[in-house]
């Protein structure tokens, strides 16, 4: 698999066309709408987050961007939606996620994402070894963490 | 056959011009961010810091006075590249730095009140709009914009009606870094004359391809970048007329700009020391000496051929391609050899990531025209940039590789 | 025997240090104008320039992203290097363009107004005194100083009466460029605090002799050039308080500053990079990382031990020859290898003309620090300034011409 | 003859001593006086020309600096007191010895002062070599000129 290809697999492709989670949800009883965005090449998102006591309840999001970021933001809401069940993932967990999820994506191609636990968006392992992407890559994941900070 | 342009011996002077990308050639199309260096400007510096080196205009010593001399040097042949004479050329760290000192210098002087206006374009790099944003807001005055046409040229019709009694400063793009248009500065500077305001001229993006006389192009003030004329980061020129440079106060201060300081109170040198306070960019200066002198030492009528050459190729090169809406498509106007472009239904990023698969280096992104872009219902694009050194083959190149960009990434035919 | 610091391994990297002059080997005792560039530093940028240049923080092609990185490190080396954080580091031409950008700033900000109070030394250089004026006259502020004793160090009494309730600001050099004593940073922080007042210091004549922590000191903002610390000549740093820099609004605008811009209005980016606009100094914060990667690499206390003998050695000889007159001649406070003087009867032009005569570069002239020369009652001195690859032989040189001055000029004993 | 022995000749140090012309006279009928500084060596002057027709009357003048320019105004006195005779030197022939030293002081060493003309400041002919030197040598001169203009 060359570069380009391990950067932009199939599903990722697919995930950025197909997004999970795309367009806002009315605002529930404990929800954050936060927006974020890429100065340098203008991508953005905004994404509302409604917690549940201690659980995610659900996540949606709207925003523009290349396809790393897209696939990203879409693979997050299927991460959440499968693991978390019916009751949605605990607030820690999910908070857990996204820590190692960032920590593997700045490693340089040095930690892989196990699809055991990142599902769908283990896919995004090759983004690590391009430092320029990474923060493409992270900008739904950095919304949804400022997200449960203040829902 | 007589070769018009030898551009295999201008590639050679560019040390960086043989490295690969993933085991590809190297194909450098963003000349208009920041231009690749030929020896002659590294040699240059580095030669100068070995043998010369020291505080300029201080001191007895010999290297001193032979820093000092390389340096006015410089300054004479930097100033003789765009027409000038030495006295008009202030050094600055860029174009960023020229265009803020214009401004910054302008509201200290309190030329600008509550009801003045400045007129801009809608077509501006950042750097040429927000310091008069801040100058706007600072004075009470006005900022008003000449809009860009669909094909990228400037309204006139609306610039003959926009520059009035109340214009106080017109400042525009030679040319601009994501349409690739010449515009008409005769045209402006007449409008701007007539009514008294003083002409600002970003040249950033035409020193690299036309042959400048800033005198005779009836502007007032004009800024160009070194780092992207073949010389070093971090210096750059303000050009003005005489009496402009007389009038202006100093925007910083500092050391060697004055002539008597006591604890109260400064006094200042006359231009253009006025605005060239504390340690200048000297072994930058006399790189960026070698670089204009290494360009202009080019037959300058092949050169522009070859560049006429290189831009048609990559404008009809990219019109061809399915899916593609170029920013700025005129024959109507000169253009110098940089087009940005949009892939539809692909984002800029992702483009420039494919291009980069290949060898080809581009710009992506807002290319610090955030308001051209919107104007054009995009927040990106992308952008390929020639320089001298580029080959009709790296066109094509290029232009193979955008040509597969939307099947990848799975974007059907366009309807 | 062994050797506490290897001078000559030193001097081996830096190739200007093989010149002569007429015939003679150069001894460059003017260090603190600017210094000279070991050979990592000139091999840093030219390796930068031939590999990897390219516009940073923009595009994703492959050069870019290598050019993005090294530029990132750069700033994370050159902070380490004053015991900062990366984000408290902003990339300025030089200390005078640093201390520029925060007077602007605390200018744009209001944060002045008339009755306040900003406090200097009579020792300062003009960078850090004529940003001063001028912020004071536009906002009808009083600027202030504090006095110098007979022998150079700061009067710390007058500066405790002088420091009151009205005080906004207090700026102030670590070491003058014309006394070379380092100035009691604690107690000058002490008193701009028990009052709130914002401190500044100028680290440009310290760098390149202490080791520096910047958060450590107390100060809140601190500025130094990267070409006095072995580095680049367009490069220097501004370093702040997190608090401090985001309480403060960008001084000059442009690109990559910003997050949204319409044609009305930008948005600004958090600290550094609100007050970088335009293209940086890309290859010299590669080059200056180099430079204090090289510096901070040798062995700092047999550094400091080897310089604090040549400053004795040069202190001592000069107090040892007739009609010599030395500026901050004292034992009471630390000291950098440093030393302005003059010779009585003998105009400092005319004895660094002689100095040449021998190779010994100095500089002659105000060091831009007129208002202390006036204090002392001249227009001139003469300074020896030694870096780290000065040796006690060139002292010695040194010494040997001096004494020699007053009978070439035909000046008479003292009485 | 060192270089420094062709800079700082005999007769220099003896006019930067001994300063013809120094202290500045009254103000004649048509006097004009100038101040002029070299902002980088801190070195300055003022002098005063009279003038009486087309005629230098005197020069006299005052100021701080280096002995190449003060040996440069002592030198210029003794050459417009002794080639002016009685009657003053024509401000044609001042003003075209001016610019003659000019030219040779900026000639790099290209350009010998000679005797015959310039008298005692034919010892300058060394500044030109030293081209940082080469403003102290003239600010006398340049003095005078600007007075010429004025007066
Ligand atoms: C104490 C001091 N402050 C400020 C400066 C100004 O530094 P720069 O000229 O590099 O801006 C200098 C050097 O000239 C200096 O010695
Ligand atoms: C048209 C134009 N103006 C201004 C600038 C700013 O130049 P610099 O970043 O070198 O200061 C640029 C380059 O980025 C430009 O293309």
């Amino acid at each position: 698999m060359s570069g380009l290809e391990s950067l932009y697999q199939e599903l990722i492709l697919d995930h950025s066309k197909n997004r999970r989670g795309f367009g806002l949800a009315e605002p529930g009883a404990h929800s954050a709408t936060v927006h974020q965005r890429n100065p340098i090449c203008g991508d953005e998102i905004t994404l509302r987050v409604d917690v549940d006591g201690d659980r995610v309840a659900s996540v949606s999001w709207e925003g523009a961007g290349c396809s790393i970021s897209q696939a990203s933001a879409s693979m997050l809401v299927a991460l959440l939606d499968e693991d978390g069940g019916d009751d949605g993932m605990p607030k820690a967990d999910a908070e857990e996620l996204i820590s190692k999820f960032r920590e593997a994506l700045r490693s340089r191609g040095q930690i892989t994402l196990d699809e055991e636990t990142f599902g769908d968006a283990a896919a995004l392992s090759g983004v690590s070894k391009y430092t320029a992407r990474v923060k493409c890559a992270m900008l739904a994941w950095v919304a949804l963490e400022e997200g449960l900070r203040q829902a | 056959m007589t070769l018009p342009f030898d551009v295999a011996a201008v590639r050679a002077e560019f040390p960086i011009l043989g490295t690969e990308v993933d085991g590809r050639p190297l194909v450098y199309l963003d000349s208009a961010a920041t231009s690749q260096k030929p020896r002659a400007v590294l040699d240059a510096e580095r030669e100068f810091l070995e043998r010369a080196n020291s505080a300029v205009h201080r001191g007895a010593h010999s290297l001193a006075a032979e820093a000092t001399e390389l340096f006015e040097d410089a300054r004479a042949t930097v100033a003789g590249f765009v027409g000038a004479e030495p006295e008009q050329l202030v050094w600055t760290s860029g174009a960023t730095a020229g265009l803020n000192l214009v401004a910054g210098s302008l509201g200290y002087a309190g030329s600008l009140r509550e009801g003045d206006e400045i007129v801009v374009t809608e077509a501006e790099h950042h750097a040429n709009l927000i310091p008069w944003q801040e100058l706007a807001a600072r004075t009470g005055a006005r900022l008003r914009h000449i809009p860009v046409h669909d094909d990228g040229t400037l309204d006139l019709a609306a610039a003959a009606e926009l520059i009035g009694a109340r214009t106080k400063v017109v400042a525009f793009p030679h040319v601009s870094n994501v349409l690739g248009i010449v515009n008409p500065v005769a045209e402006l500077v007449a409008l701007a004359k007539s009514v008294g305001a003083l002409t600002v001229l970003d040249a950033c993006q035409s020193a690299p391809h036309l042959r400048l006389d800033l005198p005779a192009s009836g502007v007032d003030l004009a800024v160009f970048s070194g780092h992207k004329i073949f010389g070093p980061y971090a210096i750059g020129g303000l050009w003005g007329r005489d009496e402009v440079l007389d009038s202006l106060p100093p925007f910083t201060t500092g050391g060697s700009m004055i002539t008597t300081v006591t604890l109260e109170k400064a006094e200042f040198l006359p231009p253009p020391q006025r605005f060239e306070p504390g340690t200048q960019p000297v072994s930058q200066a006399v790189a960026l000496a070698a670089a204009v002198r290494w360009f202009g030492g080019l037959d300058r009528d092949a050169a522009h051929a070859h560049e006429a050459a290189l831009e048609r190729r990559m404008r009809e090169g990219l019109r061809s391609i399915d899916g593609i809406r170029l920013l700025g498509d005129t024959d109507a106007a000169d253009r110098v050899a940089l087009q940005a472009f949009d892939v539809e239904g692909v984002h800029a990023h992702d483009v420039g990531q494919f291009l980069d698969s290949r060898g080809v280096a581009v710009r992506v992104g807002h290319h610090c025209a955030q308001p051209l872009h919107r104007r054009f219902g995009l927040t990106a694009s992308v952008r390929a940039s020639a320089a001298i050194h580029t080959t009709a083959e790296e066109i094509d190149t290029f232009l193979d590789a955008v040509s597969g960009v939307r099947s990848f990434f799975g974007v059907g035919a366009v309807a």
